[in-house]
């Protein structure tokens, strides 16, 4: 991973909120992050911790009303994604950052044609003709393993298995030669061996083809595999980041230590007794003045009642939000 | 599921879930003043005799065809009667009929639906049946039930709730076909979803199955149909007022009033006005109200 | 471990269970052909134990739980839950059997009647089969509110307003109502958040501990499986392809199914995963209507033979408590008599004759 | 899909005997008197001779078959004898009303056409108002425009036609100069042959009141379709892939999502359409346009049992093809159930 | 329009271009013998012309005949049974044969054939023969003397057919000749150039007519559908057509549409009387099969005249003509109010309302209120009646106000109302016929059709009483029956000459109104109305309103 380049997406202090009957869901709370070109980066967190909706703020891809972005600036070509005009995001949108979504039974059009799905991008941002995208679109589906790609890019999408499905979405995602590639969640809805062959052939891709990946599961074991560098969100934030390897080896942030222990492995010693995380996930009510996870936290203290912990560096790279120190097993002195 | 919805919850009380039914639907304008407004002319038909106590049916010829005046706010018909006594007398039969129609179309389209959709052996009759009430002609068949039917009842309930028993009936079996279908295409679904499937593990009966699991569940649709129903049962009964083959002319219904006045439009707006304006608010009330039902009853709507 | 259950009694003996699906086509609506859901299943659970039962989507472990509960009338076979043969008994009759068997279900939202409250929900299969008085069921009911965690105070409230973890307890509680000796799990924490899925698992065992639960517990998530199932199940297609106790099915699985079913379970742990082996099978999974000539895992198998596209392999016991089906643990004699005797005769009644092996 | 068509066809073919033998019965069984209608000076004694000579003689059964064959058999056969000089013209009698003492089917035929024109224009119309408003509706939920239509959609499905067809005439023909352009005619005119571009004008004026009036209700219903199936399909997860495509929202709205919406749309059209046949009865009346509707009424107050059987006999055999049509274009426009 | 015929309008046939005419009943068919209705015949009326016709005053002028019969001229024989007419010369059929006496033959058998349901085969009563005693010469002779002979081949009901066009369509082939019905030649002013049945016919002048001059108009759209009151309209205010018929709609809402001054309400009184019949039999459900019967007894209280005569007393009729007829109404006292030598004027005292006389009337009797709840007895039977009449408006209208008149003198009615079908369909098997009358009081219309009344009065003969052995057929709705008036009809029956006719008639009249079984209410016409550029209009109610269409024209501008 070439450590100091120049990233190619800078989101900072991202904020989104959804208006909802008698209030407001703080759905994402001031995130910042970057990826960098050519890298893989995990996204991490449990149900609602806001992964999503972090991603589909950065292209304007929620609807609104209920949603509204508050604040943040996401850098991308020197631009800021949030203020662009509509023109500049559509064709950032696909021709640039190309997104997988979590559910590819529903994701794709069932009235349309695979082949046609796969065209539209191709024409619309890269101005090809119809025979030049239906080349590019047979490649395409080549690229991402569907045999007999002449025949099928006439078929309809019911026709094709789950896997096949995702796999027309990466097709799709990857039409216009992004920059970036967002999967949300693209093997969450499927079987561990279509699940193993998307991750092996998205390795695949992204070594042959160089972009940088935002990879959002919430499996660690997923990101474990393939992620560079692993980001891990709580409550609307990121609570920890840092590179894969380090992470596991050196969780920083309870929550993050919670969750690799309630992870049963189908190698290695069994425990008798599965860890639990005890209580719920926070609500989003309102803008946090707190910890998110101090009520489930082990190590909870006065302070994180009321005041909500930065991002502190812990050196390799690594940052947790936490008040509490991990590797002196001390609060933190800030 | 919002996870807000836990928490704001945790210490209140046993909520029964149609106060959350109400919740959402309160948040509906136009839902609630079609409701403020359905209530308010159900009381004014109601409850307004008692107040403007006038005989819808005293003659006072020398006072006839007047325009609004304080001693008929309404106007006078051609024979003298006080518009806003009919008005009211007219709005209970209107009402009446609409609700009872609607009440008879949904238990049908209930009964078939939910019997068609839990018992497979009978599906398939019952839904041939529904298909050919669809493919009957409804109009020249209402038109001959209420030709075959009229006398006879007329003759064993007296005119009027002979005629009312009939135009209920006649509205009510040629309109429950798709209550029947959206019902039945609602209880296959609901046969698969788990929590039947639970119930059946646990060993319950169909009698109970159908009672506590299934018709509580498909309620939403059959609540909207229900405030449709309402509005296409008014309407039908004054197109059969127009076809001369309603209620008898000398039985207000606000049909019978618009049909009787649209002779004199172009003389006394006003008798037009009124049913006119009766008939379409409350339509459109209703149909407002059963927007609101439709999204308040909508669990992904109510956000839960 | 293995030998502790080996000698308790059998409380579920399933034996060659189809649960075929009719296809309907043509002009006529004729019968033209079956989902073959489960296709000849046969398996015993025992006492106090915890069968795993593992495969892919839609390879029809749902299927079998619910078959094995008699809430479908199944094609073929026979089953044998607590000493009585329920297979071909009328559903009316089946009635007072229900008590001993019992079933929490994938959905925790979907399992639960969103317009009952709890205490309705749980005290449901009370009213069903006890004649107890109303305060009597009020009370049993709060008693097993206790027992899987959930506040008292939350009776009186529906499911919505509960979380997936909770809503999972109450399915669980209406499970327990009767004192069923015999859970069918359908995927019980599949819908759950990893957090919350070990909470669910730990009040599964505890109450298997206190009780004497015995469960069949179906799952995808093989790490889940491995953490509670006594024995695990492996099952494709519609058929069960391997059996085995869970520390030799996982140090050492036989079939080649197994194996890279095994393999694709991503390891959270990145030294680990880096150096693992992996088999990734090419293809998807070919549908139950129209199974594959042969073994039915011949189109993806990465170990395929000849042999296995022409005859389906018997499902046996290999080793003592391991069963498997596939041709690589057949010697060779049985496989040339087998190619013999497939040529001459009906492939399908070959099959069906050689399952009970237990 | 074509034998899912051909099953469907054959099974239309008891519900339509079924159908045909209710009606049959139930207006064999309506009270009325073909002779109710003739003035009280007509003695009884030629009453009854009027009766017999109706052939109300027969027992039910017979009459019953003998309609039956004369419906499927003898009146296709006629017509196809018209047209080809190589079928013969049956034996049989036709079949023939009680009122004008005429074949029912030549009324009929010759009242197809205004029908067909004014209804079916006003449905058309109907429908291409429906759709944008529907569509903009959904679009802009809870906008001004979406209030607004709905409700200019609910007043159109609230007012009875014998009420906005009268005011229509006294706003554009009585009030109205009559040598505005603004005039329209509230008496359809069903001779005029359309041989000019003078008369064409004529035919186009004198269908503006009834089309608006039948149009306005057509467009209260399929907008609120539309709209509601829209809302559906905005909210699915391919209109989200379709904009993160960088697709315009005018593409996606009006390729991918109306695509979608159409499909259950479509199928309410066609199952208006056998309405159209039918005729709009009160509207018909209102303007006279003595079209189908019109014939079924005045049937209907005449005892003209055999008109009405045959008339109520076309609906159910068009109510039922259009339900198979409705049926196969569900399958067109939807790829999952074309490929079933 | 007695302007009109001053102007001397004149010109050569068809110089007036268009007239439109709406029905707002269409016509079924133009072949009168086939349907009864009047739209059918006054329809049929512009094409199908008869031997004689009744003007707008009621006279009968010769038509196609060459003059009128009669016993003075030695037409008629003196013993009344045999007429003889005699055609006008050279009258031609539209398609240019001549008329001769064979097509009136023919026109006989035509109506009296076997199975061919003819609807008018009521004017062919008592013929035995129709002879054509050369080609100009018609005879037709009756099984017993008639002293009003006027009947066959008269008036528009009865008009002559071409024997050519009709020749195969006699008795059960009459169905079958679908053209002819459809498209008769005659002799009249039009030809038919299309027929669409129940929407509208379309005519041309006939070219063989024989009167130059006339039509005035070269075409004639007669168009059918929708109802009066938009009839109304399209001739009063937007000038679309230039003659309405049957507008029967509100008067006030008439007489606001006429004043825009686009055309005139034109009103012909015939002898249709609204009236009220007071059953003279117990109709009370107690009684079984023998209610409303000869069997069942006489009507406890409505036989008692003062009773009925208080009732009469107590309605206004002006008020009834006022809001419910208008133009087309006039309060009568008369069960036959027309022709004008018929109508008597000994019962003109009820045409003013007296509530306080029928009190002091019925107090007089002795008929009181003795329990107090407002309501009279009558030998201790309450003076509740049921009234009942068919369902349409005006008529509901009508009992409302009654039904409180009468409830000023102590009188309690309910009101019923049955469907006209079921009401007028004299189905034997319903109880809710008006011949059944099942019922106190019930309400309609009756009348006679042509001229003279003598098969009218016969209608309250004691032998007309509908009853069960009579199928519930017969005329005598109130079961009026006194052997005087019996004998009168006989009388009458036996007596030629109009003013001798008319002192019996006038007597059989007031004999049935101081009976008070009958209580005439409104004397009611024709209301049509045509526009103002449409001259030559008279209507008439004893034949077709179109009778003379031939003389209208276009007035000029
Ligand atoms: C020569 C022709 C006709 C004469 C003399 C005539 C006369 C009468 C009379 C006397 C009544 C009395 C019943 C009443 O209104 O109280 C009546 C009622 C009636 N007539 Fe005619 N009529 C004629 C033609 C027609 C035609 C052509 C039709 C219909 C198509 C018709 C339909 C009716 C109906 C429906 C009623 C009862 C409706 C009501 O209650 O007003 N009549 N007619
Ligand atoms: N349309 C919406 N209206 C209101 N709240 C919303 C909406 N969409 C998302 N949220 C809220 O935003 C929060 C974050 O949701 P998000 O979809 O980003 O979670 P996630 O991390 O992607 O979870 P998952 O793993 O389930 O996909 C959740 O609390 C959710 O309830
Ligand atoms: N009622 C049914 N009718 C027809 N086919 C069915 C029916 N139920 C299940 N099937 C089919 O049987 C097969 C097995 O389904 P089953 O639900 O048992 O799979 P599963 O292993 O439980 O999958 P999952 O992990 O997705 O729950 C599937 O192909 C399914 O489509
Ligand atoms: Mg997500
Ligand atoms: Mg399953």
């Amino acid at each position: 991973m070439p450590d100091g380049a120049q990233p190619v997406l800078d989101v900072r202090g991202l904020k989104t909120v959804f208006k909802i009957r008698g209030g407001e869901v703080h759905a994402v709370n001031d995130v910042s992050f970057d990826l960098k070109p050519g890298e893989l980066l995990g996204v991490v967190g449990e149900s609602g911790s806001g992964k999503s909706v972090t991603m589909m703020s950065l292209l304007g891809l929620l609807p609104s009303p209920p949603a509204d972005v508050r604040g943040g600036t996401v850098t991308f070509d020197g631009q800021d994604l949030l203020k662009v005009d509509a023109e500049t995001l559509r064709k950032t949108r696909g021709g640039k950052i190309g997104f997988v979504f979590q559910d590819p039974m529903t994701s794709l059009n069932p009235v349309y044609n695979v082949g046609m799905q796969i065209m539209e991008p191709l024409r619309k941002h890269m101005g090809m003709t119809k025979k030049q995208a239906a080349v590019r679109a047979k490649e395409l589906l080549e690229l991402v393993g569907i045999p007999d790609a002449d025949q099928r890019l006439k078929d309809y999408p019911h026709q094709f298995s789950g896997g096949m499905r995702q796999r027309v979405m990466i097709a799709i995602a990857l039409a216009c030669d992004p920059k970036v590639l967002v999967a949300d969640e693209p093997t969450t809805a499927l079987d561990v061996t279509i699940q193993a062959q998307i991750l092996e052939l998205m390795k695949e891709l992204q070594e042959r083809l160089g972009m940088a990946v935002i990879w959002i599961t919430h499996d660690l074991g997923v990101v474990a595999g393939i992620a560079d560098r692993v980001v891990v969100m709580y409550g609307g934030q990121i609570v920890e980041q840092a590179p894969t390897r380090e992470l596991f080896k050196n969780p920083q942030h309870p929550y993050t230590r919670a969750l690799l222990k309630t992870v049963p492995r189908v190698s290695g010693g069994r425990e008798e007794r599965l860890e639990i995380i005890e209580g719920q996930p926070p609500i989003l009510g309102a803008s946090p003045t707190a910890c998110p996870f101090r009520d489930r936290c082990d190590v909870a203290m006065d302070r994180c009642a009321h005041e909500n912990p930065q991002r502190y560096d812990v050196g390799n790279n690594h940052d947790a939000a936490c008040f509490y120190d991990a590797r002196t097993g001390a609060p933190r002195d800030v | 599921m919002t996870d807000q919805s836990i928490d704001a919850r945790n210490d209140a009380v046993a909520r029964n879930q149609w106060w959350d039914v109400w919740d959402q639907f309160k948040t509906h304008k136009g839902a609630v003043m079609g409701a403020c407004f359905f209530i308010f002319i159900v009381l004014a038909v109601y409850v307004g005799p008692w107040i403007w106590s006038i005989d819808p049916t005293y003659i006072d010829v020398r006072a006839r065809n007047q325009g609004p005046t304080w001693a008929h706010p309404f106007g006078t018909d051609q024979l003298g009667r006080d518009m806003l006594a009919r008005m009211m007398a007219g709005g209970q039969t209107s009402i009446s009929v609409g609700l009872t129609a609607m009440g008879l179309a949904l238990f049908l389209g209930t009964l078939v639906g939910v019997l068609a959709g839990y018992f497979k052996r009978i599906d398939g009759i019952l839904m041939r049946l529904t298909d050919l009430f669809l493919a009957l002609p409804l109009l020249p068949l209402l038109l001959v039930m209420v030709m075959l039917f009229r006398q006879p009842l007329s003759a064993s309930f007296g005119p009027e709730t002979g005629i009312f028993i009939l135009i209920v009936i006649a509205i009510g079996i040629t309109s429950w076909m798709p209550t029947a279908r959206i019902v039945r295409g609602d209880v296959l679904a609901l046969k698969e979803r788990e929590f039947v499937l639970a119930a059946r593990s646990i060993g319950t009966r169909p009698g109970k199955m159908i009672l506590r699991h299934v018709l509580p569940n498909v309620m939403s649709p059959i609540m909207v149909s229900a405030t449709l129903g309402i509005a296409t049962a008014i309407i039908t009964e004054s197109a059969l007022s127009f076809l001369g083959l309603g209620f008898p002319p000398d039985f207000p219904t606000w049909g019978r009033l618009l049909f009787d006045a649209t002779d004199f439009m172009q003389q006394h707006p006003q008798r037009v006005m009124w049913p006119g304006l009766a008939i379409s608010l409350t339509v459109l009330s209703v149909n407002y109200m059963g927007d609101g039902l439709r999204d308040a009853l909508d669990p992904r709507i109510r956000g839960l | 471990m293995f030998d502790d259950t080996k000698t308790a009694t059998k409380l579920v003996e399933v034996n060659n269970l189809k649960m075929h699906f009719p296809i309907h086509t043509g002009l006529f609506r004729r019968h033209t052909g079956d989902v073959k859901a489960v296709d000849g299943v046969s398996f015993d659970i025992y006492e106090g134990e915890t069968l795993g039962l593992v495969g892919e989507s839609g390879c029809g472990k749902s299927t079998c739980g619910r078959a094995v509960l008699r809430l479908y009338d199944i094609t073929d076979g026979s089953i044998v839950v607590d000493g009585d043969d329920i297979g071909d008994v009328p559903q009316k009759d089946l009635r007072t059997k229900r008590p001993t068997m019992q079933m929490v279900f994938q959905d925790p939202q979907a399992s639960l009647n969103p317009r009952m409250t709890v205490q309705a929900i749980i005290q449901e299969p009370l009213d069903e089969h006890t004649s107890l008085s109303k305060a009597e069921k009020r009370e049993k009911v709060l008693a097993l509110m206790d027992q899987v965690g959930l506040n008292r105070k939350f009776s009186g409230r529906y499911p919505h307003a509960f979380s997936g973890g909770q809503r999972q307890r109450i399915g669980i509680a209406r499970a327990l109502a009767l004192n069923p000796k015999f859970i069918v799990c359908d995927e019980p924490i599949a819908a759950l958040d990893v957090s919350i899925q070990a909470q669910v698992v730990n009040l599964l065992e505890d109450l298997q501990r206190e009780y004497g639960l015995t469960y069949l517990f179906i799952s995808h998530d093989l790490s889940m499986v491995r953490h509670i199932a006594t024995r695990v199940a492996v099952m494709y297609l519609g058929k069960i392809v391997e059996l085995a106790p869970r520390e030799e099915l996982y140090a050492e699985p036989l079939h080649p199914y197994t194996k890279a079913l095994l393999s694709a379970v991503p390891e959270p742990d990145p030294d680990l995963h880096d150096t693992m082996e992996r088999t990734i099978l090419t293809g998807d999974v070919p549908s139950p209507s129209n199974p594959p000539k042969g073994c039915n895992f011949c189109t993806r198998c990465p170990a395929v033979m000849d042999v296995c596209k022409q005859i389906e392999p018997e499902y046996r016991e290999v080793m003592p408590g391991r069963f498997v089906a596939c041709h690589h643990y057949n010697d060779v004699t049985t496989t040339a008599e087998q190619t013999a005797a497939s040529e001459a005769s009906d492939r399908q009644s070959l099959s069906n004759t050689n399952t009970k092996t237990n | 899909m074509l034998t899912y068509t051909i099953r469907r066809l054959l099974t239309a073919i008891p519900t339509l005997i079924f159908i045909s033998l209710i009606i049959f019965l139930l207006l064999d069984m309506a009270p009325g008197d073909p002779t109710a209608q003739l003035p009280l000076t007509i003695p009884p004694e030629v009453r009854e001779q009027i009766r017999q000579s109706l052939g109300l003689g027969e027992p039910v059964h017979i009459r019953y078959l003998l309609w039956l064959k004369q419906m499927v058999w003898s009146e296709p056969v006629y017509y196809l004898s018209q047209s080809v000089d190589w079928i013969s013209a049956p034996d049989e009698a036709r079949l023939i009303s009680w009122q004008t003492r005429a074949p029912v089917m030549d009324t009929i035929l010759e009242r197809l056409p205004q029908t067909l024109m004014v209804v079916g224009l006003a449905y058309v119309v109907g429908v291409l108002i429906a759709l944008p408003i529907g569509i903009i509706s959904a679009y802009k939920q809870y906008s001004v425009f979406d209030q607004a239509g709905t409700f200019v959609s609910m007043i159109g499905f609230s007012i009875p036609p014998f009420f906005s067809g009268v005011l229509m005439i006294i706003l554009f023909t009585v009030m109205m100069p009559n040598d505005s352009f603004w005039w329209f005619p509230s008496i359809y005119d069903t001779t005029l042959v359309i041989d000019s571009w003078e008369n064409f004008g004529k035919q186009v004026r004198q269908m503006v009141l009834p089309v608006m009036v039948l149009a306005l209700q057509t467009t209260a219903q399929i907008s609120r379709f539309m709209r509601a199936s829209m809302l559906d399909n905005l909210n699915q997860d391919y209109v989200r892939t379709a904009r993160a495509k960088g697709m315009t929202e005018s593409v996606v709205v009006l390729k991918h999502v109306l695509r979608n919406s159409m499909i259950p749309v479509v199928t309410v059209i066609a199952l208006g359409i056998p309405a159209i046949f039918g005729g709009a009865i009160i509207t018909e009346q209102i303007f006279k346009v003595n079209g189908i509707g019109q014939l079924l009424i005045v049937s209907i107050q005449a005892s003209d049992v055999p008109m009405v059987q045959t008339l109520t006999f076309i609906f159910a055999i068009l109510i039922v093809f259009f339900n198979l049509i409705a049926d196969i274009l569900y399958g067109i426009l939807d790829p999952r159930i074309r490929y079933d | 329009s007695t302007a009109a015929l001053a102007d001397g309008h004149e010109g050569e046939r068809g110089r007036d271009g268009q007239l439109n005419i709406i029905y707002w009943q269409a016509p079924s068919t133009l072949n009168p013998y086939l349907s009864g209705g009047t739209k059918e015949v006054e329809s049929a009326s512009l094409v199908l012309e008869s031997l004689g016709r009744f003007t707008d005053t009621g006279e009968l002028v010769p038509w196609l005949a060459a003059d009128i019969p009669t016993v003075e001229n030695g037409g008629v024989s003196e013993d009344l049974t045999s007429i003889t007419w005699t055609l006008q010369d050279g009258v031609m059929w539209s398609d240019g044969t001549p008329l001769t006496a064979n097509d009136a033959v023919f026109t006989w058998q035509y109506c009296t054939a076997e199975g061919g349901g003819c609807a008018q085969a009521s004017y062919f009563d008592g013929v035995e023969s129709v002879e054509a005693v050369d080609d100009q010469t018609i005879k037709i002779t009756f099984d017993s003397p008639k002293p009003f002979p006027y009947t066959a081949l008269v008036g528009a009901e009865s008009p002559i057919i071409q024997a050519a066009q009709f020749a195969d369509c006699l008795g059960a082939a009459a169905p079958t000749c679908v053209d002819a019905n459809f498209g008769p030649i005659g002799t009249g002013p039009f030809v038919v150039t299309d027929f669409k049945a129940n929407d509208v016919v379309q005519f041309s002048a006939n070219e063989n007519f024989r009167v130059d001059g006339q039509p005035a108009f070269e075409t004639v759209l007669f168009k059918g559908g929708g109802d009066a009151a938009s009839a109304a309209r399209s001739v009063l205010e937007t000038g679309e057509f230039d003659y309405a018929w049957n507008l029967q709609i509100d008067p006030t809402v008439l007489s606001d549409m006429e004043s825009a001054g686009l055309g005139t309400v034109v009103t012909a009184f015939g002898t249709s009387v609204e009236r009220l019949h007071l059953n003279q039999t117990n109709p009370s459900a107690d009684l079984g099969d023998a209610r409303a019967t000869e069997a069942g007894g006489p009507h406890p209280f409505l036989t008692n005249q003062v009773i009925g005569q208080a009732m009469s007393m107590a309605i206004d009729r002006g008020l009834l003509v006022e809001i419910g007829y208008g133009a087309g109404g006039q309060a009568t006292c008369n069960v036959l109010p027309a022709p004008a030598v018929y109508a008597s004027t000994a019962n003109d005292a009820c045409l003013t309302q007296d509530v306080a006389g029928a009190i002091a009337l019925l107090d007089e009797a002795g008929i009181v209120d003795s329990d107090g709840d407002g309501i009279r007895e009558f030998e201790g039977t309450p003076l509740v009646v049921s009234y009942q009449t068919s369902t349409n408006a005006v008529r509901q209208d009508a009992q409302a106000l009654i039904k409180q008149w009468w409830s000023e003198i102590g009188i309690q009615a309910d009101l019923r109302n049955i469907d006209a079908s079921v009401f007028f369909g004299g189905d034997p098997a319903s109880p809710d016929t008006f011949q059944k009358f099942f019922a106190d009081v019930e309400m309609y219309t009756n009348n006679f059709a042509g001229v003279d009344p003598e098969a009218y009065m016969a209608n309250w003969s004691c032998s007309e009483w509908p009853s069960p052995e009579s199928q519930w057929q017969g005329s005598n709705m109130q079961r009026f029956c006194d052997p005087a008036y019996d004998a009168l009809i006989d009388e009458l029956a036996a007596t030629a000459g109009i003013e001798a006719r008319a002192e019996i008639v006038k007597q059989m009249n007031d004999m049935l109104m101081q009976s008070y079984s009958i209580i005439p209410l409104v004397h009611r016409g024709g209301v049509s109305a045509h526009a103002n550029t449409l001259g030559g209009v008279k209507i008439s109610d004893w034949d077709s309103e179109l009778w003379n269409i031939a003389e209208w024209y276009r007035v000029g501008e």
